[in-house]
């Protein structure tokens, strides 16, 4: 193609763009499709990802709330149930707890409670994680409790790929769908492939190959899994990284399958480690592979406190990419 | 002994020692040795069967003798 | 039924080879039990009478079930009906009077093989390999986390000679085999080597040493013997070696846990080729101790017992160190690759008749070249040559040997 | 449809009719309940018909009901067949969500009816979204949305109502206000026990009416579903009602006082339509006799369908967790 790198310099664009841009398609294509959440219009967004929609399609479908998570969340269910297709904003993850009543007890529970009558094609999206010393109540991670709930999907887009193309088939989804995009994601920078114009929301994908030690790793822990990924392999440690990114219902397959190969496991997860995804994950592996297991798995979470202010608190609260990497070495090469 | 007993017991010897091979097909002037792929170990292990089977004194300075179908043939006919 | 490893869990007695009224001694193999692992003859740990066999050939048994009963010399054979209550109905700690069966021509007794160090780490994929391997996990030096026993290692220790397959249920109970899976021995040999070559930093060195004493030494010994008394000289090579490791400990043992750990004997693993390919290199333990007729004796029975099966565990369990030796029809020099975790090989080549100086003369004289590969973490090229010296010292002194 | 109720005499049996059914229904229920036919939790509706079914004759087709957990008046007052709430009851898969909602989930897409909803204010935030989604595509549909006085105490309550005010949708709000959040008075959870107040304060047109009433429920429904649909936004009724029975069949009722119940019961919807329909002529002793004997055969084909019923294949446990298709 000879247009290749004009194009190339057209896809490329920051994970918030990349978000908008998935928006944007969504009013576009499905007249039943609108963004509803707390400053998504007047303001563009907390995170400004709805910047400049609403001058493009007006107040009825990009439409701001008041501060009523759980009316909104409810409204945008009930919405879903009778015929739309709406896409609601959560600005926070933090902020979700406010509206968990309706997500669990209404969008997870009546498909299966109206014996299959009324589906929930809903998609809720929500800002998620720490990083940016924004303190306890703004820095949750909370993908890992939503994934407890079965009626659900829960989605993390890790790549500018992924948030470009998850909404797409979240929205084509008949059932509620949450995203958790990632706060400290939305500046990240990333190349589109032209020819990608879709995303498998049912697949975790491998996004580095290796032979000695499978890392399992979704939001923001993947480019930290990456750059782990990167130190290991000048030490000669062959690292696979797997972006787990579909947390419900979990894509045992391919998290199997890299972990049958590489015997070896370390889970990342922004959660804290108490009754998180990455524990979920750890069962599942000890249930099903636990014969082919050549060393014990590793997670590396936050660590057990509110995520506090100060920035060295906060990093150390946090799962590091040295973290990773000793996990990942010393179940390769212990001392 | 007959040359075709000594033959037979041969092959019967050198078949325990390696199963796998056929040594009633061996040319007679081929090293059995090498064609059966046998080692020193396996060699002498040969030479104690018969030593044994046929009370044939089997001094180590003749081994080399021993190293064909024929030249066993031939030394133990000889020393019957 | 005796515990042969920490993971055998029961026996198939295929072959009692005593009956009520044997007197046995200790050491005398008293049957043939199989497990997952292979055939094992089972020796006897004292002397007396055999009174009762309790179990019978086919059976199938935990550990712990008793197999025979043993009157000690002179007292009375105990009651066959009573024998039903004692049989204890959970394995024993210390099962009948069975023990498994030391290597056959040990003079002396030795203690278990691998120093006690309380559970053995073994991870999950490890322990099921091993189980298809037929390898007991818990004896093997565990490279892993917190020194837990790893894939690795038990692919190490497959290549090592320690894989004895079990017979399938179809086949004859009383047959043995050899059980060794070409195609798994193969992937194991690859793995272990492969192992070997990324970790250990090896260094090499070679001597050429005049066999014309020891030969002609061992040509006057065997003249005068029947040839099942004879000599080869894989057994001088093995002596001297084996001395020569006396006095020089640090390539003895193995590499554990980022430091060296001297051997508590003198175990070596003499490598044999397998008829249809592969490679196991059980061990002659104490080869130090031996003399060079029951080591002859002892080879032979080792060699046998590879080609035909019956290697006992402990010998594919621990050796310390190797010796290859190519034989008459090999190369010339062999520079082998290392069995982790032991830190040394030692390689023999082809007797080799070649021009020599003696006393400033060149003559014609049998020369063999002796290599050594050596983990230069565990030791360095000065000790190494001293130790090509010695083995070349007590080579020349065969009488010695 | 006319804002005020033409009283026929069809139309004052048709309301007697529809009372009867719901009443008789649940006695028959809470005799099944103590048969273990039917288990889990039961709440009965008993004393507070009027309300569901004077609403009801306000909504057609096109219009859709979110219901609480007492959800068996709003259903049979929707029109769901008695024999597929029985069965449901029972917990069989004929039942109208296949036996996974029992008593207090009645769902029936086909009716718009979106379920009894057992989270006090849970309903209202979904009334919100299906009021926006008929604004959309279908306009001139109305939610009702039912709750008990106890769901003012919770947030949903007023920010569904401030969001349908705001949005200006088609949502009529129906408090059955019966004085009691399960066992909780009002004037002991309330500061301002008028109800329909809360809601004015959000702008939201709001009336309190006799809930023991039929006929006057549903002259204020008429009245609300017009305004609702001449795009008014929404409407808010407080139908002051009270129940007869505990709150649930485990309830030894130790916050009220048998004289209260006694008091209330005076002024049951059921006798007293009746006795208003005798006085008025517009029912005859036969026509009674005919009435309650209808209603008597249609619970017990009810029960006799609920008995019949099949059990849901445990393989199915998992089906609809997640959906595979939305249907339009």
């Amino acid at each position: 193609m000879n247009d290749r790198s004009a194009r190339e310099g057209m896809n490329r664009m920051t994970y918030r763009e990349a978000c908008r841009h998935a928006i944007r398609d969504a009013l576009i294509n499905d007249a039943r499709t609108f963004l509803m959440g707390e400053d998504v219009g007047l303001y563009g967004g907390c995170y400004a990802v709805s910047k400049g929609l609403l001058d493009e399609f007006g107040p009825e479908r990009i439409r701001d709330t008041p501060l009523a998570e759980g009316a909104f969340v409810g409204a945008g269910i009930g919405a879903a149930m009778a015929g739309l297709r709406p896409i609601v904003e959560i600005m926070t993850c933090n902020f979700s707890l406010l509206a968990l009543d309706q997500i669990m007890n209404n969008a997870a529970t009546i498909p299966h409670m109206s014996g299959g009558q009324f589906a929930v094609p809903l998609v809720i999206r929500m800002a998620t994680g720490a990083g940016r010393q924004l303190a306890a109540q703004h820095s949750h991670s909370l993908e890992g409790w939503f994934a407890h709930i079965p009626g659900l999907k829960v989605l993390a887009p890790g790549t500018v790929e992924d948030a470009r193309y998850m909404l797409k088939a979240a929205l084509a989804d008949p059932n509620p769908v949450l995203i958790f995009e990632h706060i400290v994601l939305y500046n990240a920078e990333g190349e589109l492939d032209p020819d990608v114009m879709e995303v498998d929301i049912a697949r975790a994908k491998m996004r580095r190959p290796g032979r000695d030690v499978s890392i399992l790793a979704y939001g923001n822990s993947l480019p930290k899994a990456l750059a782990a990924a990167e130190t290991l392999a000048e030490e000669g440690i062959d690292a696979e990284v797997v972006d787990l990114r579909v947390l419900r219902p979990l894509d045992n397959a391919t998290i199997f399958e890299t972990v049958a190969r590489t015997r070896r496991c370390v889970i990342v997860d922004e959660g804290w480690k108490s009754g998180s995804i990455s524990a979920e994950i750890a069962a599942r592996l000890s249930e099903e592979l636990f014969f082919e297991l050549d060393a014990p798995i590793r997670r590396i979470c936050s660590r057990e406190a509110p995520v506090p202010y100060a920035a060295h608190m906060e990093e150390a609260a946090l799962p590091q990419t040295a973290q990773i990497a000793d996990a990942a070495r010393n179940l390769v090469k212990p001392r | 002994m007959t040359e075709a007993e000594i033959r037979k017991l041969a092959s019967e010897i050198l078949s325990d020692i390696a199963p796998e091979t056929d040594p009633a097909a061996l040319a007679g002037g081929s090293d059995i040795r090498a064609a059966l792929d046998i080692d020193s170990m396996d060699f002498l292990n040969f030479i104690i069967a018969l030593n044994k089977r046929t009370g044939v004194a089997i001094p180590e300075e003749d081994y080399p003798k021993l190293f064909t179908m024929d030249g066993v043939v031939a030394y133990l006919a000889g020393s019957a | 039924m005796p515990s042969l490893g920490a993971d055998m869990e029961s026996g198939k007695l295929v072959q009692w080879l005593v009956k009520p009224g044997s007197a046995v001694k200790k050491g005398d193999v008293v049957a043939v039990v199989e497990t997952y692992k292979g055939a094992f003859e089972i020796d006897i740990f004292e002397d007396g009478v055999v009174s009762e066999l309790c179990a019978k050939e086919g059976e199938e048994l935990p550990v712990g079930a008793l197999l025979a009963r043993i009157a000690a010399p002179g007292e009375e054979p105990a009651v066959p009906a009573k024998a039903a209550e004692e049989e204890p109905k959970v394995p024993i700690k210390k099962p009948a009077a069975l023990k498994p069966a030391p290597a056959k021509a040990a003079p002396v007794p030795r203690p278990s093989p691998v120093p006690s160090r309380g559970r053995t780490k073994i991870s999950p994929v490890a322990r099921r390999r091993a189980g298809e391997l037929g390898i007991d996990p818990d004896m093997l030096n565990g490279t892993g986390i917190d020194g837990s026993v790893t894939l690795a290692d038990v692919e190490l220790a497959a290549a090592k000679g320690m894989s004895a397959k079990a017979p399938s249920p179809a086949a004859a109970p009383a047959v043995r085999r050899t059980g060794f899976d070409p195609d798994q021995m193969r992937q194991a040999i690859a793995t272990a080597m492969a192992r070997s070559k990324r970790e250990i930093p090896h260094y090499y060195l070679s001597s050429t040493i005049d066999m014309s004493r020891p030969l002609a030494w061992m040509e006057a010994f065997n003249r005068e013997r029947r040839p099942e008394e004879r000599l080869l000289p894989a057994v001088l090579f093995l002596k001297a070696t084996a001395l020569a490791l006396r006095e020089h400990p640090q390539l003895n043992g193995f590499w554990e846990n980022n430091r060296f750990r001297p051997a508590d004997g003198i175990h070596i693993g003499w490598a044999i080729a397998l008829r249809g390919g592969g490679l196991i290199a059980p061990a002659i333990h104490e080869v130090d101790r031996y003399a060079l007729p029951s080591l002859m004796e002892a080879l032979r029975d080792l060699v046998a017992r590879a080609r035909g099966g019956g290697i006992r565990g402990s010998e594919m369990m621990d050796p310390t160190f190797t010796v290859t030796s190519l034989g008459e029809r090999g190369a010339e020099s062999a520079f082998g690759v290392i069995y982790p975790p032991q830190v040394a090989i030692m390689g023999f080549g082809r007797t080799v008749v070649r021009p020599w100086v003696v006393d400033g003369d060149v003559t014609a004289r049998p020369l063999v070249t002796a290599s050594l590969a050596a983990d230069h973490r565990a030791s360095d090229g000065h000790a190494g040559g001293l130790f090509l010296s010695a083995v070349d010292r007590f080579l020349q002194e065969p009488v010695s040997l | 449809m006319s804002q005020k109720p033409h009283l026929d005499r069809e139309h004052g049996q048709h309301l007697f009719r529809q009372m009867l059914r719901i009443r008789q229904f649940e006695a028959r229920c809470a005799e099944l309940y103590q048969a273990q036919k039917i288990r889990g939790f039961l709440h009965l509706y008993d004393g507070e018909e009027a309300v569901a079914v004077g609403v009801m004759q306000a909504l057609d087709e096109r219009d859709a009901v979110v219901a609480t957990y007492r959800d068996h008046g709003h259903a049979l007052a929707r029109g769901l067949p008695m024999g597929a709430l029985m069965a449901e009851m029972y917990g069989k898969v004929e039942g109208c969500a296949r036996g996974r909602g029992g008593s207090m989930h009645f769902f029936d897409r086909r009716r718009r009816f979106y379920g009894g909803n057992a989270i006090v204010g849970g309903g209202l935030p979904l009334a919100i979204g299906i009021a926006m989604a008929d604004k959309q595509l279908h306009p001139g549909a109305v939610t009702a949305c039912f709750f008990g006085e106890g769901a003012a105490g919770e947030g949903a309550f007023h920010e569904s109502i401030n969001l349908a005010e705001l949005w200006d949708l088609p949502v009529l709000f129906v408090c059955e206000n019966n004085l009691y959040a399960m066992g909780m008075p009002l004037e002991l959870a309330e500061a301002e026990t008028d109800i329909f107040r809360k809601a004015a304060a959000y702008r939201t047109p709001t009336e309190a009416v006799d809930g023991m009433n039929p006929v006057v429920v549903e002259a204020a429904a008429r009245k609300a579903v017009a305004s609702i649909r001449d795009g008014n936004g929404p409407y808010f009724l407080e139908c002051r009602t009270y129940r007869f029975r505990a709150h649930s069949m485990f309830d030894a009722q130790l916050y009220r006082t048998r004289e209260e119940i006694e008091l209330w019961k005076e002024r049951d919807p059921i006798p007293r339509t009746q006795k208003w329909l005798e006085e008025n002529h517009m029912i005859s002793p036969e026509e009674l006799r005919e009435i309650e004997g209808q209603v008597e055969a249609e619970i017990e084909e009810a029960v006799a369908f609920a008995e019949e019923g099949t059990w849901e294949s445990v393989e199915d446990l998992e089906r609809f967790v997640l959906m595979d298709e939305v249907s339009e």
